[in-house]
């Protein structure tokens, strides 16, 4: 085992497929000598050069309609867009090609695209560089949706979306420093399995990304109350995990949905339905669901108010005993 | 001295603007018999440039279509039984049904299919023409785009990419002077697309689209500049669609006249005509390949109908994602 | 009263308008002599003229930011985009900036713009033509959706959207020629409140745009098996009317949610959220949620197949039917 | 003979030119302080750009701005302690502190703030010189945008409309040669973003972006020529940032030498030392101005940072959508 940030895990991921395969490339904005905004390809152009490093100029929507023409011939492109927030200059190529090419062209083409690009709050950064905008591919038939949170994961399920013969938009939260112990040896972690981080008996609380930090340090807290809440960490939003969730319910009989995005709207909805329209799962249900998800307002600049939006461990352990009262 | 087709190639190229015009007349045809269903986008008048473009490259490099597509597919080689069927959203369809009209899709003949989303199809000619250029082919991509979808940021944004990158796409601007009802010289800030090379770096060209032979001698230049420099190459063609936008179009936007005065510049009559004056074919032999062609769509079309075959739910959904076996590949 | 058709009400609505305040102006392409792609705005140049009515080239980003800019300088634009598909183009103007210019500037400026757009699959378009793509804008703050289904309710709230101070969506369903009796006076329908279409005590359905047509012949159909369904006509999306969700699952017991968007990561999942997460619907609540949405696919230009994605009157039948069942 | 401003006009530039740099000095010192959070851009050698272009302008026209913001809204006018509140996320900022460094927005002095979308800003100029010119306004609206931003879809769309339309907005291009780490020369596909200009009928020049009296010359001609013809007009500006794009840049991308040749021309420098030579000012009084203005800054910001104020966040949420009140209007 050996100790990675959620940045080295990534930057490994992409390095290994790198050199297995020369048709693996990064293309984006100032992935270079500048390591990408939040260096996570740092120190990668020395080692891959031109070939396989491509530093585009600012044309979100063309880096990702070209990267779908490169893939479509063969290229394994891994795409940076610097912040998630620009995932709305991307949305046509994203969804309007990349998902429905293998399906126009009777499975003739495909387009093996990866997509990676950070979202949510924490940086200061103000309304246009911190929203949590998964719920614009979400319903995208012909995409896959990942959105894991710690290390190992950040890099096996990199590794698999590289070798995905599906476009994949991958999802960074922007905690780049955490560090976790990783296997020393290569590994995949399959894509659409979810992964318990915590195993208990009275509460799923079921989330991915960032929040699976702040609803285990709710688990941790609820052990005070003698609550043993079980962290269901999604990783892949499409396809989704939907036997993991049903199972863990089935098991508590209680689930809080968390997510950074703002709660109307968000991909909380999807998760909540998927309990509530299984006949077991609902049987099972000894609350109603809740959820705890982002304000539902733009990210303020000042760093308290900005700070107040997505889920604290305080708002989750409300929300779960809440669910023990009714 | 103009640029003359031999007589072989002059004959084939006739041959071919003849079956683009026939075949979307047959289009027209099952279309006002409602035996189709949807829209379609005729690009009746245009056959020059379909004519011209494609048979002037080599086989090998690959086109992305737009939404007014079926010249360019039939210029690629595409069986018209392939092509009626998908029209029919029959199973054996270019696309096995799933994409119709405005989505012709012939991989194996390295056409890569159109983009119904105006301009969106240039990004990714460009993204092809990025991979041949990285996997050391000589081919190139042509990324086909109008006058209505010039004014689309997607374009400029591919242009600056394919200058800056030296990529091998050839940007070939189909001008019919409308988009749907827009006139170009109400949309469209030049006077000249191909000026617009000049803010890239790329060489460009503004030619005669209703010339097959003037398109033809352009899109050889323009792909041997391609490939010589590993550059990109702008070619603007000047033409005009004789048919309304799609199925339903009244044509409130311009004038009789003005149809008329290009009804004189017809390309399958010019073309026709020069051929007479050349002594290379007779308004005889003309007449019975016209009526073979005519023949061969009303036969392929009767046959197909007589034995409809359409996907199933699953299969089609089949092709959402990559199945077990694709993704062992 | 008059009988008038979708596109009718709506070109009424906008007619009526833009005589009211010559600063209610029409944007997008082919909206003059061609009358916009599905005829709405057909006449209303003759009437109104180029200071009115817009055409603009095929730009759509632009078209919308400018849209916006003009909206913050007193213009009220109503924009169209001639098919939902390519809000992907406009998705950075409205979500970026159209959603959070009110908030950046502290409530100084406003975008009080109208965005206009058809939804959905029957036309024989094809896949990158027919999609309902509400899902990519319903999760952000700032934005209002509409998505009516009625000429009444067609009328009444385009008319609204255009006094609104926000943004506002209007997705338009494709059955532009169904008629209805309209009132003849002038008359608003207030953003935010939904409708019952039919009354019922035994099952709710809650739908929105053109499945309220489906959901009404399901409804008709299921009185031969003595079932009375309600059927819940949401109009708006967001602000949502969440009393009247409660209050008619709260007297069913039972609720199924319809629309044409694909099932997995569709606004029905923020629907079942709300039932499911609020204490007395919950309790209320006699079977599990069902869900009754489009199909997981692009959509095939084959008619038979493309028939086949959007929820029919027999799908939701058995929906409700197993909930009685359960 | 080379434009010279007058006296009282070099005066009040100089003085601007100080204020803009002082402030962004002020603010470098608050960030290693770690007083403020999130990230800033400073345009350190640019204030040629910043203090010639809105002071040549009428205070009504309107401007949108870019994530680099802050001469261009010291240059309209706005307090410095409402920016630096801003910045510190107060309630007495600019916008109640909810924008930051990337949003400065003053509408009372006809700034629109800026999109922190690189390019997204310029749609929306373009839009607000629509409505001006549909309500008879003479003003006119700015757009500037950088170098790596001409490379956006967006950016073409704009010019395009505001061409066809004849749109009262003056494109200004900031162009410091890079965009973060992407020197133009590798990005842009052309020598001069100007040049551009003749690609959509948009009248254009190129002026050197370290003279400030250049920068003011070329402004009043291109607003004068927007007015009078009731068209869209493009202004390069040619400049360089002493300063790395954002907090944390190691500028790794660019040479010293290459950043010292750009430090001979420090616009302040050189504007000081032409004010010397025609003896407008004194090496003494420029010290003066120098340490007032260091010394306003210094106190004003000693004097916000005593009294902090925030909003709560349901103010903050208030201004989602509009209030009952705001609709009623
Ligand atoms: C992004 C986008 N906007 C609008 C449309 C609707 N539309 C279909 S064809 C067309 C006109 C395109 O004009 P042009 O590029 O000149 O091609 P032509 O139809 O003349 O062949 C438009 C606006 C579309 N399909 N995609
Ligand atoms: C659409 C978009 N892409 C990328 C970024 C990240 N980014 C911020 S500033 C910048 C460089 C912009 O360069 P330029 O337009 O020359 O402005 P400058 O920073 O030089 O003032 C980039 C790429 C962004 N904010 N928006
Ligand atoms: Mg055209
Ligand atoms: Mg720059």
């Amino acid at each position: 085992m050996k100790k990675l940030s959620c940045r080295e895990a990534i930057r490994e991921a992409l390095a290994e497929e790198m050199l297995r395969d020369d048709n693996v490339v990064l293309i984006g904005e100032d992935l270079g000598c500048y390591g990408g905004c939040f260096q996570v390809t740092a120190g990668l152009f020395e080692t891959f050069g031109p070939k396989q490093i491509i530093e585009t100029p600012v044309s979100e929507e063309a880096i990702v309609g070209v990267s779908i023409g490169a893939a479509m011939m063969g290229m394994r492109p891994v795409v940076e867009i610097m912040y998630g927030d620009f995932s709305t200059l991307a949305a046509d190529p994203l969804i309007n090609h990349a998902a429905k090419m293998r399906f126009l062209s009777a499975g003739k083409l495909s387009v093996p695209l990866v997509y990676r690009t950070p979202m949510g709050s924490g940086t200061g950064a103000a309304a246009q560089h911190t929203q949590s905008l998964e719920s614009m591919f979400t319903n995208i038939p012909g995409l896959k949706i990942l959105y894991p949170s710690m290390p190992a994961d950040l890099k096996g399920l990199m590794k698999s979306a590289i070798r995905d013969q599906d476009p994949v938009l991958f999802f960074e939260h922007k905690l780049y420093g955490v560090e976790e112990m990783i296997p020393e040896e290569d590994y995949l972690i399959p894509i659409g399995k979810a992964d318990i981080k915590q195993k208990g008996n009275d509460v799923s609380i079921i989330t991915y990304g960032k929040t699976v930090f702040t609803a285990l340090e709710a688990a941790r807290l609820l052990e005070d109350d003698d609550i043993s809440a079980e962290v269901v960490d999604l990783r892949t939003l499409r396809p989704l995990d939907k036997d993991a969730i049903i199972a863990s319910v089935v098991k508590t009989g209680r689930a809080v949905v968390v997510h950074e995005a703002p709660l109307f709207g968000g991909f909380s909805g999807e998760i909540v339905a998927t309990i509530a329209e299984h006949p077991e799962a609902f049987r099972a249900l000894k609350a109603p669901v809740a959820r705890v998800c982002g304000l539902d307002m733009p990210t303020p600049f000042n760093k308290h108010l900005e700070l107040e939006l997505p889920p604290s461990h305080t708002r989750i352990i409300d929300a779960v005993l809440t669910l023990f009262r009714s | 001295m103009a640029f003359e087709l031999d007589k072989d190639k002059a004959l084939s190229t006739l041959s071919l603007m003849l079956r683009i015009r026939l075949f979307e007349e047959k289009i027209e045809e099952m279309f006002s018999n409602h035996v189709m269903h949807g829209t379609t986008h005729l690009a009746i008048g245009q056959e020059a440039v379909h004519a011209g473009v494609s048979p002037a490259l080599d086989p090998m490099d690959w086109i992305v279509t737009t939404h007014r597509c079926h010249g360019h597919t039939l210029a690629k080689g595409s069986s018209i039984e392939e092509m009626f069927a998908e029209f029919l959203g029959y199973s054996n369809g270019l696309a096995y049904g799933l994409g119709g009209s405005m989505h012709l899709i012939d991989v194996d003949r390295h056409n890569a299919g159109s983009s119904a989303v105006v301009g969106s199809g240039v990004p990714i000619a460009t993204g092809m023409a990025l991979q041949l250029k990285r996997s050391g082919s000589k081919q190139l991509a042509v990324a086909f785009f109008g006058d209505g979808a010039s004014s689309r940021g997607a374009i400029h944004e591919s242009m600056n990419i394919a200058s800056v990158m030296r990529l091998p796409v050839l940007f070939l601007c189909e001008h019919n002077m409308y988009g749907m009802s827009a006139c170009a010289r109400d949309m469209v800030s030049t006077d000249s697309i191909a000026h617009r090379g000049a803010s890239y770096g790329i060489e460009s060209r503004m030619v005669d689209g209703n010339d097959v032979e003037a398109v033809f001698e352009s899109v050889t230049h323009a792909a041997d500049y391609i490939r010589e420099h590993g550059k990109p190459y702008l070619l603007e063609t000047r033409t005009y669609r004789f048919s309304g936008h799609s199925k339903n179009d009244k044509k409130l936007y311009r004038t009789h006249e003005e149809e008329q005065q290009w009804l004189q510049r017809d390309p399958i009559a010019l073309f026709e005509q020069r051929l007479i004056e050349r002594k290379q074919m007779s308004v005889i032999q003309m007449e019975s390949l016209r009526q073979s062609i005519k023949d061969e769509m009303d036969t392929t079309v009767e046959q197909l109908m007589n034995n409809p075959q359409e996907l199933t739910i699953e299969e089609a959904a089949g092709f959402t994602y990559a199945s077990k076996e694709d993704s062992a590949r």
